[in-house]
């Protein structure tokens, strides 16, 4: 399989906020919480490289170290949900029958929900949280990796080496995890780098209406939206964080896009 | 006389493969060229180049000189004059090659809106002109059908119907009638016949079978890894072939192939029976349990046949008899609605609780060697997972029975670390044997197994079944829809069509003296290269 | 190329239906308190306080100075003992044009003080009855004296509405399009988006109100309304956040005065919850504390230190007293000698107070807390607010009326109903002296018994004052003669369009 | 009248389905802590007064008993009152939902040019420098919070170049498109990124297609095969995902419609979910589902209109 630049760029940009989250501790030049009555909205400097926020904290800090909240949000935003997903996507297409049935219909009652609405009610009713976020995102976005993995399930199940693998006598339990799960795997797994960009833009609005991370968190979500009455006074407080956002979300995209077009489904 | 077209030192270019390596030849107007080679030989190319055809990634050099104008070097608007209008082309498989959104009259008009004056109402006469000129019946009722409607032949019959609206000078046919049953074939082969008389048609006739090539050209060229190997008069390329490969091509058609006649071992009782054997498909929706109705479709209408043990039992049928689905219930993948079936004359349950070792006995081989196999899975444990799995051996003695097993089936054993997909059909098809016989059965099930490959290919699967078949002492049904295979392997036929076995008997009273018109129009429709234009 | 085309066209467009759609007579007040009905007794929530002043008249009102002077009441008297009041009507008439009698006052204003639904009944507490002795005389006796019930004829739940449509049309139908006895009247009500008022013709103030309507309409978002002032769309913008006020002010149609209000931010433990149950661990959250760099850091130099668990704006504010001063090593040595250092204790807010939460933590955390913020939203931190569920909390409140008596029985009073502002803070002296003083007639001595009330209250950290903002209200250069009284009602009566 | 068949049948289909978005909303709903009441009736209201109030409003009903009384209401067509503000939920339903109707559709609107034309582009030349630029301008269009875009929209257009309102809905038509631009623009600087990239890559499946070869090969020209051909069949799944996309809207609708003070369905969900509601928030979710559910049956018929293949 031959890596796509795609692929490349991508993975190189989400390598390096990974490497970002993991040496955060060694990067800061400030402690992200410590605030400073001496800096408010102290514009970028050489002592505040990107500026500070309304408390004094040190901007290049809190987003150096919002990297590690971004991945965690996104990558265990979507983890969830897709093993959900995948599960009932599998079980659904590969049995059929009334199990099809079923799931289908759990899937129709979720998918006229408009999504943010139903992921704000679920956080209203267990309060705010990126626990509380990861709940609702699992019980709401499962939804779009159930299908997809159905569809393929669907396909895989009448599929000749599935067939194969029946006439050899093998379980259904086995033949789903070993044979039909694998190759069930790239569109699923290129709709969840997608998927992670939409978690991460999610939790920010979510921030933006006053439900997401609790302060003192350092989440570009929270930063930006926080930052929203300073930018034309002091833009810098939810340019840099809102920057970093579009810089993850681009590498998940451009990751999502080359693995699409190395595992030949072009989404 | 100056011919309508003439080929020079055409190459055709894909990045670093060279698909077509310097072929050359001339087609006089009138004339029919066929194109014969195995899949990957460059022949469709080849073909699709003579109308600059190809994918833009494609770089096609030499000279292609149709009626005095040069193809390659003319422009995209120049080419666009010709298309359709001069030179008109039809493809393999019509299922693909017709807009599904688009029907079939307004798909055969469309050359005729493109490059004639024709408007309305004469255009749907001359439409349903050419639907006549290619029998489709009813030509009013299936012009405003869509392709999904159309049985395979029809579908093929509208897209020549669509090359033939211009009256062009020249017809590339590109396989045309690779993807349908025999009888059907048959039909379309003696309609490009018939329309080369009566419409003065000149054509270049590319497949991969010598005997459909023989039915329609006077020439042929054999082509051969990009190349050309063989030149000349189809009968005496049949009679006298020069070339190493065009004699294998020739040894390997099921025609020329010696029959294998393996005698069943007489035993009271068959080793495989089916009785009264019913299958459905769909049904059982609510409407129907509502209604106490069966519901659904009936694939399979209650099937007896018995198996001797050492037989080689042999199913044909076109696509949709059933055969397939009869194969299905046997080792349980289908539920029959009726009938049951006897494993040496207790009642098999090949969906019940002993399966597993129901299965062991009786194994079944796919038809599409790619398929068949887990893309992700490399072919070394694709053949032990059921030795694992069923812990048939010892676990320290899998690698070695897997190469064993490989050896079996003449394969390379340093294959191991591949995936399917790094390797050939033939291999694949192979590396499904090889799994079937991991479980070590009695009974091995052949689902048109031969049907994917090439006929060299075809050829040499044959002959490791039928050593299979005398080394290890197996007991056969082999799944075929091309009698030609099942006459040389088998010993005894069942003749299905639409769900029903019209005839079954010994496989040499079957093909010599049928007792059903339908068998002998299957019979009939077989490729012959003896029936080459003189 | 087709997009940048349409996009040329749009903008044509635009520009021309522009130019049309600004002259308006009519003055657009965008607020992010909501309107949720229109019956003044059941509702205290600020955005439906704003609107009861534009639509119901009351017996008594405030001039700019902030003196009490006549409205629908030409004049009253008291009697000695200060338990019955006697208000003489003057000739005015509801929206419909039926005549305001003493029948209607005598029912609104029991209503409010007497029916169990009423949403702020606290200032009536010491009411008998409202009774109409004649068609323009109305009479209240009180329990007990009260000095400052005159004050409270004026405030937003003693409108006086019509008896006749209340009860002709119900509650319900009343409270969605009242008959009004105010400036103006309902033009249009679409919940959760606008009130549209237009002026009432039959107001009894001549040449009054000066506009023919106003819009007060609901915008949520702090940018969004900047966005709308500055842009035109809105002729005055309720809430400016400080840090937009300097870059607001600055446009050359917009000003964005500061003015007095009777708010105060505050810190709130609860008092029956440990640590804060302790008045040492108290004292070591308000040490912690700078509050000076606190204030200037949350309202950008524009707010006023607190010192007293009163509003500065209120009568016999005590500027003598003050919490302990900052002094983390001294708040440390405290929380150590109590054997609550490194203590954890969870701050509840709500999203509006994330900077303040922010802040509160780090200065706690560095002098021995262990801080963890939770992050509600309103409605959970009412519920758990008033359930008492929780440690410690930031919130703001306002007073009313410059006089003292509501403000005490909201935010220290133990036995007063609201549990000190929930933070149940319940002193036996405090709670004797808010009686004391309603009751007390001579000004000195209540004047004493306030600035005692507020030197126990601030003294025991009954709340820790964080500061007095002013109101930070924008208002377009189009206007003249709006703005926001402390009592949270809007001057729209006396506001002209200029421009 | 197959056709119509079909769509009662959809519809009655759809019973169910509403019924569990309702038995899910509810359930939410009564779960969520907080008390409408108290938030109703402002914050100095005593303990006794709430519980008066309480009582009145049924709040202290057991949950099954409320549920089956607004079940029973809304089988005669009452979708109850609003707790906030005592008016029916239809009346406010009709107040916001053409709103925000009018917002999504008219964000349509302006999505779907760009959308064709962009995947057009980028389809003729997969790889090419003007896919690249439009993937990389899509994804980083895709990556950016909406609100931001928003906030910073409704200052550069509307404040500093003062060429559209930054907020409200207008009264008239032409008023409306307006208004309604911005939040427009905004929701389309997210959605056009995603169905380009699909529609994008629907054409490019299309264009390898058999019958492509086959146009070609009758002399039609690449433009007539990509436009007779090509494009028909790539619509198809890209108005499945359409369906997706406008159910996104619809819950999306709530940041737009906050940031630029739009008086729709997608405001009075939050708020009302803030407010706690209950019977609101019922209510608008039904109206929601319904929608998505009608867009659903819609696109559809659409695609049998287009695929003769799907039998309705």
């Amino acid at each position: 399989m031959k890596l796509s630049p795609m692929f490349v760029c991508g993975a190189t940009l989400v390598a390096v906020w990974s490497l970002i989250a993991l040496a955060a501790p060694l990067l800061a030049t400030h402690d992200p919480y410590a605030i400073d009555f001496e800096a408010l909205l102290a514009p970028p400097s050489a002592d505040h490289w990107f500026g500070s926020d309304n408390v004094g904290r040190d901007t290049y800090s809190r987003v150096i170290y919002g990297s590690r909240l971004a991945l965690y949000i996104g990558l265990l935003g979507v983890i969830a949900p897709m093993i959900i997903g995948m599960t009932i996507g599998l079980l659904a297409g590969y049995f059929g029958g009334w199990v099809d049935t079923i799931a289908m219909r759990v899937l129709d009652i979720t998918v006229p929900f408009p999504f943010f609405v139903l992921v704000l009610s679920i956080v209203a009713v267990l309060g705010p949280g990126i626990e509380n976020y990861f709940i609702a995102l699992a019980l709401v976005g499962w939804v779009g990796y159930a299908r997809l993995a159905r569809a393929e399930a669907i396909v895989l199940r009448s599929s000749e080496f599935v067939l194969a693998a029946r006439t050899m006598g093998f379980s259904h339990p086995y033949i789903l995890f070993r044979h039909v799960l694998p190759n069930a795997m790239s569109p699923v797994v290129v709709y969840m780098m997608t998927d992670v960009t939409l978690v991460i833009l999610f939790g920010a609005a979510l921030g933006f209406l006053g439900m997401g991370v609790s302060p003192p968190a350092a989440e570009w979500g929270v930063m930006i939206a926080e930052g929203q009455i300073y930018i034309s006074s002091a833009w810098w407080i939810s340019f840099f964080p809102g920057l970093a956002m579009v810089l993850i979300g681009v590498g998940f995209a451009l990751m999502g896009d080359g693995l699409a077009k190395m595992l030949r489904i072009e989404r | 006389m100056n011919p309508l077209l003439s080929v020079r030192n055409l190459f055709v270019r894909f990045g670093e493969t060279l698909a077509v390596d310097d072929v050359s030849f001339d087609l006089p107007k009138g004339g029919a060229l066929g194109i014969v080679g195995e899949s990957g030989s460059g022949k469709s190319v080849t073909c699709r180049a003579l109308m600059k055809l190809l994918p833009t990634t494609a770089l096609a050099k030499g000279e292609i000189n149709f009626d005095g104008q040069d193809i390659l070097g003319a422009s995209e608007a120049t080419l666009n004059t010709l298309r359709g209008k001069r030179i008109a082309m039809i493809f393999q498989s019509p299922a693909s090659h017709l807009d599904p959104l688009m029907r079939i009259g307004d798909q055969v008009a469309e050359t005729l809106r493109k490059h004639t004056d024709l408007k309305g109402r004469a255009i749907h006469q001359e439409v349903l002109r050419l639907l006549d000129v290619v029998r489709i019946p009813e030509p009013e009722r299936w012009a405003q059908a869509y392709p999904h409607q159309l049985s395979g032949g029809m579908k093929q019959r509208a897209m020549i119907a669509g090359a033939l609206a211009c009256k062009p000078d020249l017809l590339l046919a590109d396989e045309p009638t690779t993807a349908l049953d025999a009888t059907v074939q048959k039909s379309v082969l003696d309609l490009l016949v018939d329309l080369r008389k009566s419409q003065g048609l000149s054509m270049i006739f590319v497949s991969h079978d010598l005997g459909a090539v023989a039915r329609v050209c006077e020439d042929v060229i054999v082509m051969r890894k990009s190349r050309v190997v063989e030149t000349g008069k189809t009968r005496e390329v049949i009679d006298a072939p020069q070339h190493e490969y065009t004699q294998m091509l020739i040894a390997s058609h099921p025609d020329r192939l010696t029959l294998h006649t393996p005698q069943p071992v007489p035993q009271a009782t068959p080793l495989i029976e089916a009785r009264g054997m019913q299958i459905r498909y769909g049904g059982g929706g609510l409407i129907d349990i509502l209604t106490k109705r069966a519901g659904g479709f009936l694939a399979v209408k209650g099937a007896d046949f018995t198996v001797q043990p050492g037989e080689t039992l042999g199913i044909v049928g076109e696509s949709g008899s059933g055969k397939s689905t009869m194969a299905r219930a046997l080792v349980g993948l289908v539920k029959p609605a009726a009938g049951e079936i006897l494993f040496e004359g207790a009642p098999a349950k090949p969906l019940g609780r002993n399966r597993a070792a129901y299965l062991r006995d009786v194994q079944l081989v796919y038809q599409h060697p790619y398929e068949a196999l887990s893309p992700r899975m490399r072919i070394r444990d694709a053949i032990a997972e059921p030795l694992r799995r069923h812990k048939l051996c010892p676990a320290q003695e899998v690698p070695a029975r897997v190469a064993d097993l490989m050896a079996q089936v003449d394969l390379d054993p340093t294959l191991g670390d591949r995936l399917p997909a790094q390797l050939s059909g033939g291999q694949c098809q192979r590396v499904a044997i090889a799994r079937a016989l991991a479980m070590d059965p009695r009974v091995l099930i052949a689902d048109e197994v031969t049907s994917a490959l090439d006929v060299t290919l075809q050829a040499q699967v044959m002959d490791l079944l039928i050593r299979l078949q005398k080394e290890r002492g197996l007991t056969m049904i082999f799944i075929s829809h091309d009698l030609a295979v099942i006459r040389r392997l088998c010993n005894s036929v069942i003749v299905m069509r639409r769900g029903e076995i019209v005839e079954a008997g010994p496989t040499g009273q079957v093909f010599d003296d049928p007792a059903q018109e339908y068998t002998r129009t299957l019979i009939d429709a077989i490729p012959r290269l003896e029936a080459a234009h003189p | 190329m087709i997009n940048a085309k349409g996009l040329v066209i749009v903008t044509f467009a635009t520009a021309t239906l522009a130019g049309g759609a600004i002259a308006q007579d009519i003055v657009r007040i965008a607020s992010p308190n909501k309107v949720t009905t229109l019956d003044p007794i059941a509702s205290a929530a600020a955005g439906n306080i704003e609107a009861f002043g534009q639509l119901y008249a009351r017996l008594l009102r405030k001039d700019a100075e902030g003196k009490l002077q006549p409205a629908l009441a030409e004049s009253w008297t008291v009697s000695d003992d200060g338990l019955t009041y006697t208000f003489e009507l003057r000739d005015a008439k509801f929206s419909d044009g039926s005549e305001i009698t003493a029948e209607d006052v005598a029912f609104s204003l029991n209503r409010v003080a007497k029916d169990e639904a009423s949403a702020y009944p606290a200032a009536y507490a010491p009411v008998s009855a409202f009774t109409a002795v004649d068609e323009d005389t109305v009479s209240l006796t009180l329990d007990y004296p009260s000095a400052p019930m005159l004050s409270y004829m004026e405030i937003f739940n003693a409108g006086i509405v019509s008896k006749d449509d209340v009860e002709a049309r119900g509650e319900d139908a009343f409270a969605a399009d009242p008959v009004s006895s105010g400036p103006f009247m309902v033009d249009v009500w679409k919940p959760n988006d606008r009130l549209t008022l237009k002026a009432n013709p039959n107001y009894w103030r001549e040449g009054y109100p000066k506009v023919a309507g106003a819009d007060l309409i609901e915008v949520q978002d702090d940018n969004t309304r900047t966005s709308m002032m500055l842009a035109g769309e809105i002729d005055a913008n309720r809430g400016v956040p400080f840090a937009q006020v300097d870059e607001v002010d600055a446009s050359d149609s917009v000003n964005v005065p500061l003015s007095p209000s009777t708010l105060i931010y505050g810190v709130m433990p609860n008092h029956t919850k440990p640590p804060f149950d302790n008045l040492n661990v108290r004292k070591a959250a308000a040490m912690a504390l700078n509050r000076e760099a606190t204030t200037k850091a949350m309202t950008l130099g524009k707010a006023v230190v607190a010192n007293s668990t009163l509003p500065n704006a209120l009568t016999y504010h005590n500027a003598d007293i003050a919490p302990p001063a900052y002094d983390p090593a001294a708040a440390r040595e405290l929380l150590e000698s109590e054997d609550a250092l490194g203590a954890e204790i969870t701050l509840m807010i709500t999203p509006t107070f994330e900077q303040a939460a922010t802040l509160l933590k780090a200065q706690w955390d560095a002098a021995g807390f262990k801080t963890t913020v939770e992050r509600v939203d309103g409605g959970l931190w009412w519920d758990r607010l008033t359930k008492g569920d929780y440690q410690v909390t930031i919130n703001w409140w306002y007073n009313e009326t410059e006089d003292p008596d509501l403000a005490v029985r909201w935010a220290v009073c133990g036995s007063c109903g609201n549990n000190s502002y929930y933070t149940n803070y319940n002193n036996e002296d405090v709670n004797q002296m808010v009686e004391d003083a309603l009751r007390e007639q001579d000004d000195a001595k209540r004047g004493a018994l306030y600035k005692e009330i507020q030197r126990i209250s601030t003294e025991e950290l009954a709340q820790i004052p964080l500061y007095y903002p002013p109101f930070a209200n924008a208002y377009s250069t189009r206007i003249k003669g709006l703005t926001l009284t402390p009592a949270l009602q809007w001057t729209l009566e006396e506001t002209e369009i200029v421009n | 009248m197959k056709i119509l068949r079909f769509i009662v049948s959809r519809l009655l289909q759809s019973v169910p389905v509403l019924l569990g978005v309702s038995i899910v909303t509810f359930l939410l709903m009564v779960n969520t802590p907080g008390d409408p009441i108290r938030l109703l009736v402002g914050v100095r209201a005593s303990d006794e007064t709430i519980a008066i109030i309480r009582d009145r409003y049924g709040l202290d009903d057991p949950i099954l008993s409320q549920y089956f009384t607004y079940l029973g209401n809304l089988v005669q067509g009452d979708l109850g009152a609003s707790l906030r503000f005592k008016v029916p939920v239809s009346e406010l339903v009709a107040q916001f939902y053409p709103v925000t109707l009018f917002l999504v559709v008219y964000s349509i609107v302006l999505i779907l040019p760009p959308v064709i034309l962009l995947s057009v582009w980028s389809a003729k030349r997969p790889n090419g420098p003007a896919d690249q630029i439009i993937r990389i301008v899509g994804v980083i269009g895709l990556a950016m919070p909406v609100f931001w875009v928003g906030l910073l929209f409704a200052r550069f257009f509307g404040v500093t170049l003062g060429l559209f309102p930054v907020s409200g809905f207008g009264t008239t038509i032409p008023e409306h498109f307006l208004h309604l631009f911005l939040p427009s623009l905004t929701t389309a600087i997210w959605v056009v990124p995603i169905l380009t990239r699909n529609l994008r890559s629907a054409l490019l499946d299309e264009m390898n297609r058999d019958y492509v070869t086959a146009g070609m090969s009758k002399g039609l020209g690449a433009p007539q095969v990509f436009r007779t051909h090509v494009f028909p069949n790539s619509l198809l799944p890209t108005l499945n995902l359409f369906a997706v996309i406008v159910a996104y809207l619809l819950g999306g609708s709530v940041i737009v419609e906050t940031v630029y003070a739009v008086p729709g369905m997608g405001k009075l969900m939050v708020d009302s979910i803030l407010a706690r509601d209950y019977f609101v928030v019922q209510g608008a979710t039904l109206v929601f589902a319904l929608t998505t559910i009608v867009v659903m049956l819609a696109v559809d018929i659409l695609s049998a209109l287009i695929d003769p293949r799907i039998n309705t």
